[in-house]
């Protein structure tokens, strides 16, 4: 099944298995998504569950509040991980917050489905990734799988899950295939995933850059770095216990995403993991993220932005000190 | 207070009732706004006197099961829904027995029992979640409205449109009430909306039906809005609600108005819709008393049950985080 | 092009130009589906076959001077105000010949010489921009005006209302060119918006002067958009130009149409500017290819070029992130 | 001077040199701001240069930059910093990206001001601090002035500066009073500034943890612990090399702002020392801010979630071993 698939089926089989689930966004009813994960739905649930929006995203996100306070399990997708600027008061100031504010009376059942991501030449609007952002603020949950499995399990979870929860997609990874139980499986939010074992060094991987980490680690092995790789999957809560577990064996680390670096999520794992084990570090923790750019348009320019399985790799030496 | 028996003309014993809702409300607030000056209430408080015969009109016409959005300015919108009083000073007051536990304050009173989702201090914030669940309502054939208020300084924010739109082409359950102070801050009308001295015309864009009201008329707005909400309750479609009203005293609690002139507080003050309604109503002197004192009785009952109320652990602050 | 002499019809000679001006776009857009498909071309591509009439006649009437504000679907605008095609082209080839020197590509085409304040891939994004620059040039006393492109969706969305409202209330040097094509991607008006088939409503709720006008009627677009344009000059206030016209193609180069009728593709043919104008001139067929075939070799010549340039250094990425 | 002072006084002297330079925000003008800071300049200058805005924050930012574009420095201001959530859109996609996106021929000398801040029971949507969201972004400047002296002379700089700074503002730090140099005297972005040298520990603070890390130090100080505090002043760019250098020197370093811990600034700090100082590091860098939760309102819950003195004292003790 491929990444896009499963996310299309947590769609299906929620709303097959429950009239309170619905899907919003710009576009994905006819044409089934800009990025064709939802087609077919339409056909299947029809315009009253499978909604084309206007392109309005605050009122996107706040109509998905107001569903869900009333009682409902809305699906909201952002076109464009970019445009969540545009609803962020929304996702930050309400639904972030009702709970809280209210005492613990309400509570806001929304999933905010949105992607991103460079290596296709979509220019500085198109491609930015905002997961940092989401994971500083108390009362969402956040999940960026990179697998087709994943992706199937954390979405149904978070579709079920009482609180707003984002999750984050890549636009490569929609193609990308993997192997999934037949029935499928909730994923608990907050659950890191062991991609590969190894004793050298952790790389800490989420997104595309799991499988560039994979493809370093395996140039590593053949320069003789075992390299283990977790993919936290959930960004908010976040495993730190398996994170600082595999840095207390492995005593390196490097953290990988394809969002900027500076004040990337990368840094709250550096920071995490330098505190929580510091007398296990062998080397300093590296960080491997976009560089300090928006994103350029021409190709050269754009791969020379964003890290490369290269980058990953040459981390994962320096951390050995090779 | 007893609610209103539909399609026919209000009663005396009903007005009297909305006299009783809307002293409750003037009581209250003066009350706040001295116990704000004596230092007792933390936070930012905007009182909502002036303006009563709208919250009491409008919530007066709300059936049981429907649902509302507020604003900063939301004691009067809370009390005028049923919330015990007690509850919303409490809350003032960060108390555990307030209508928000004390997470909330004065910009954030909720109390989901009646249908109140939140007062909401981000201008337009609560105006996407009434059309939601007012879609939700038609998604459900559901026989129940969102209702949201808001300012006229709030029909300038690009979530205000964005939720009319949304709203009018699904004709999700939702009635808009825009209650027109004239005011925004310290900011007038003429100098933030191109079309301030006539809101309805915000709804044009959207080919909303819009009606207009005189906000100090507490059956005007009674009517108005038992028309919109049936309206918008029979699946029609959302309905704006354009209602004239006047904010008599500074925009919180403090505000010296510097920028406002003697004229523009006279004339809030000539439009009382207290005193219009005893006028109304032809009210004694003695008579009118009766009711004040039994406002104040309840205002004071309020507040001596919240100052006498619980202060939350600090350790709560980690709880509601999550659900 | 030559500059038209204002306020008299137009002769025969400029409307000649404006169908150079429209074959240019036509035959460029066409290039460019083309070479997308053979993989020449990476990013998302949206090209204006069937609206070109509205890029030659509002950026005919534009002053030297005035500034405006682009879309996704940019290529026709920056086309028609006098960008070379070469430098447009070599920036859809992201090569540093390009107008934004490959930094911005097909959706962020700029030209600062000719007043393009860049083509904006955010819907509604470039909006407050031309309210803001036409404050400055009503600040500074400027005969100039700033100008916006958008298209039918884009009047869902905020900032699109927030930005009228400004530009309305402050009486700024401001025209809004709303191409209503009746599609915004996959969706259709009557989806997105309850008043679709007259957009000029969305300019009720500010107040805002409109025009209405055919958009594939170049000459009709040319008259609306200099009096718009003028009035916006003088300081009397903003414009929000209502331009009814066609998208011919998909919304991106590739879109399969899934959702697209058969009878609304006809439609759109139906109302081609180009042949509307060819046949306004009664040109023959010589004729006529005589313009096509130049405006071909133009952009022959403008694929060549792109195609031979230059790409920029990897670490250039570094460059320009701050002036 | 107090902070509001000098923050008034920076855009005075500026409109004053400078016809380019105007200022727009909600209730700026007859009322002087929602703070009071903005007081009388509306007289000086006149309703064409001290401009009111309608509610509509996109717009505000929005115009700004087109103005901007057009050749002026406006100043703009959002009342709140929470109500960036409106304006993100205009701040992250458009100011910082149209010189880049255009290979460098537009500039942007947009200035954003804003403020927030706890401390006074204004709740959950009056008071985050959302500055770490600004520093994950390539094109923007980002300064957070926690002095008088800092905020006229960055105010200034920023004014003057060709790109869009952001420049973060504190309620409860309107009021302090400071030494200012008779003339205005512009300060770089990107210099960090020393408020006290210390052997022992290097606590870096922004905003009103500066204060609190003032006390903490005189109290640690009746301990036997020297503390070197540093203020960077601008976290964008940030003067790593003074941060540094101080923690070379000590050993061991506190962060401490008042946003959330969790993905704040601190995060960034963190991972940056511990890479660039890795073998001086004596000690887990520690990170003091705010707890878990949205601001609550009740002022006993509101305090346990802020940043206290006393957090700032607890960490520098962790790091010394007491
Ligand atoms: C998005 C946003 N911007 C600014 C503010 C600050 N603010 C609070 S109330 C107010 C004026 C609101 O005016 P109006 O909507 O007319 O309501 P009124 O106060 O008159 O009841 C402003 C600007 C806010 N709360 N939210
Ligand atoms: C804020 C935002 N939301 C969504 C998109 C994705 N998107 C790109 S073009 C488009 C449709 C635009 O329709 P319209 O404004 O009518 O312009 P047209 O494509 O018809 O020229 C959408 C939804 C976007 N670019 N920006
Ligand atoms: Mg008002
Ligand atoms: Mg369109």
């Amino acid at each position: 099944m491929t990444y896009r698939e499963a996310v299309r089926d947590a769609l299906g089989s929620a709303m097959r298995k429950d009239e309170d689930v619905f899907i919003m966004g710009e576009d994905i009813a006819e044409m089934g998504g800009s990025m064709a994960v939802t087609q077919g739905l339409l056909e299947e649930f029809g315009p009253e569950r499978v909604r084309n929006t206007p392109i309005s995203e605050m009122a996107i996100v706040g109509a998905g509040i107001g569903a869900a306070m009333a009682g409902m399990r809305p699906v909201v997708e952002i076109m464009y991980e970019d445009f969540l600027t545009l609803s962020l008061e929304q996702i930050v100031n309400q639904a972030a917050k009702h709970r809280y504010m209210s005492g613990g009376q309400l509570k806001v059942p929304l999933t905010v489905r949105t992607q991103g991501g460079a290596g296709w030449s979509p220019g500085a609007q198109h491609a930015q990734q905002l997961e940092a952002w989401l994971v500083h603020v108390p009362g969402l949950k956040v999940a960026y799988p990179s697998m087709p499995e994943d992706v199937r399990g954390l979405l149904w979870t978070a579709i079920y899950d009482d609180n707003p929860v984002i999750l984050f997609e890549h636009r490569l990874l929609y193609p990308v295939k993997g192997q999934v139980p037949e029935e499928l499986e909730p994923i608990p939010l907050g659950k890191a995933r062991t991609i590969r074992e190894g004793t050298d060094v952790t790389v800490i991987a989420i997104g595309p850059l799991v499988h560039r980490a994979v493809g370093a680690a395996k140039q590593a092995e053949e320069e003789g770095i075992s390299v283990e790789i977790i993919d936290p999957r959930t960004l908010q809560p976040l495993d730190e216990d398996a994170l600082v577990a595999s840095v207390k064996k492995t005593n390196r680390a490097v953290v990988a995403h394809e969002a900027v670096t500076r004040m990337g999520f990368g840094a709250e794992v550096a920071a995490v993991l330098q505190y929580k084990a510091f007398d296990y570090l062998d080397a300093p923790i590296e960080r491997v993220g976009a560089k300090f750019a928006p994103l350029a348009f021409a190709p050269v320019m754009e791969q020379f932005i964003i890290p490369q399985p290269e980058d990953v790799l040459a981390a994962i030496k320096r951390t050995v000190g090779k | 207070m007893a609610k209103v028996e539909k399609k026919r003309a209000l009663n005396e014993e009903t007005l009297r009732d909305f006299l009783r809702g809307m002293l409750l409300i003037r009581r209250f607030e003066e009350h706040v706004e001295e116990r704000f000056r004596a230092g007792d209430l933390p936070g930012f408080l905007h009182v909502a006197i002036g303006q009563e015969a709208v919250a009491v009109g409008v919530c007066q016409a709300m059936e049981e099961g429907d649902v509302f959005a507020s604003t900063h300015r939301a004691h009067g919108h809370t009390l005028a829904r049923g919330t015990p009083p007690k509850a919303v000073m409490a809350e003032l007051y960060g108390k555990i027995e307030g209508c928000s536990r004390g997470y909330g304050g004065s910009m954030h009173l909720y109390d989901l029992e009646r249908g109140n989702f939140g007062a909401n201090a981000v201008i337009g914030g609560g105006l996407p979640h009434v059309t939601g669940a007012g879609l939700a309502f038609k998604l459900r054939d559901e026989p129940r409205v969102a209702l949201a208020f808001f300012g006229d300084g709030a029909t300038n924010i690009g979530t205000f449109h964005e939720s009319l739109n949304l709203a009018q082409l699904w004709k999700t359950k939702t009635v808009f009430v825009c209650e027109n102070n004239h005011w925004a801050e310290s900011t007038p009308g003429w100098q933030h909306s191109p079309v301030w001295d006539d809101m309805s015309k915000r709804a044009l864009a959207f080919d909303m039906r819009s009606i207009k009201v005189d906000g100090q008329d507490v059956e005007a707005v009674f009517e108005a809005a038992h028309e919109a909400l049936e309206f918008a309750r029979s699946g029609e479609g959302p309905v704006f609600l354009d209602v004239e009203t006047y904010r008599m005293h500074g925009h919180f609690i403090g505000d010296p108005q510097v920028y406002r002139t003697k004229e523009d507080r006279e004339e809030a003050a000539d439009n009382d819709p207290i005193t219009r309604l005893r006028e109304r109503l032809a009210l004694g002197d003695d008579e009118f008393k009766a009711f004040d004192d039994q406002a104040n009785q309840i205002v004071e009952e309020a507040l001596e049950f919240a100052q006498n109320g619980t202060d939350p652990q600090p350790e709560d602050a980690l709880k509601n985080v999550y659900a």
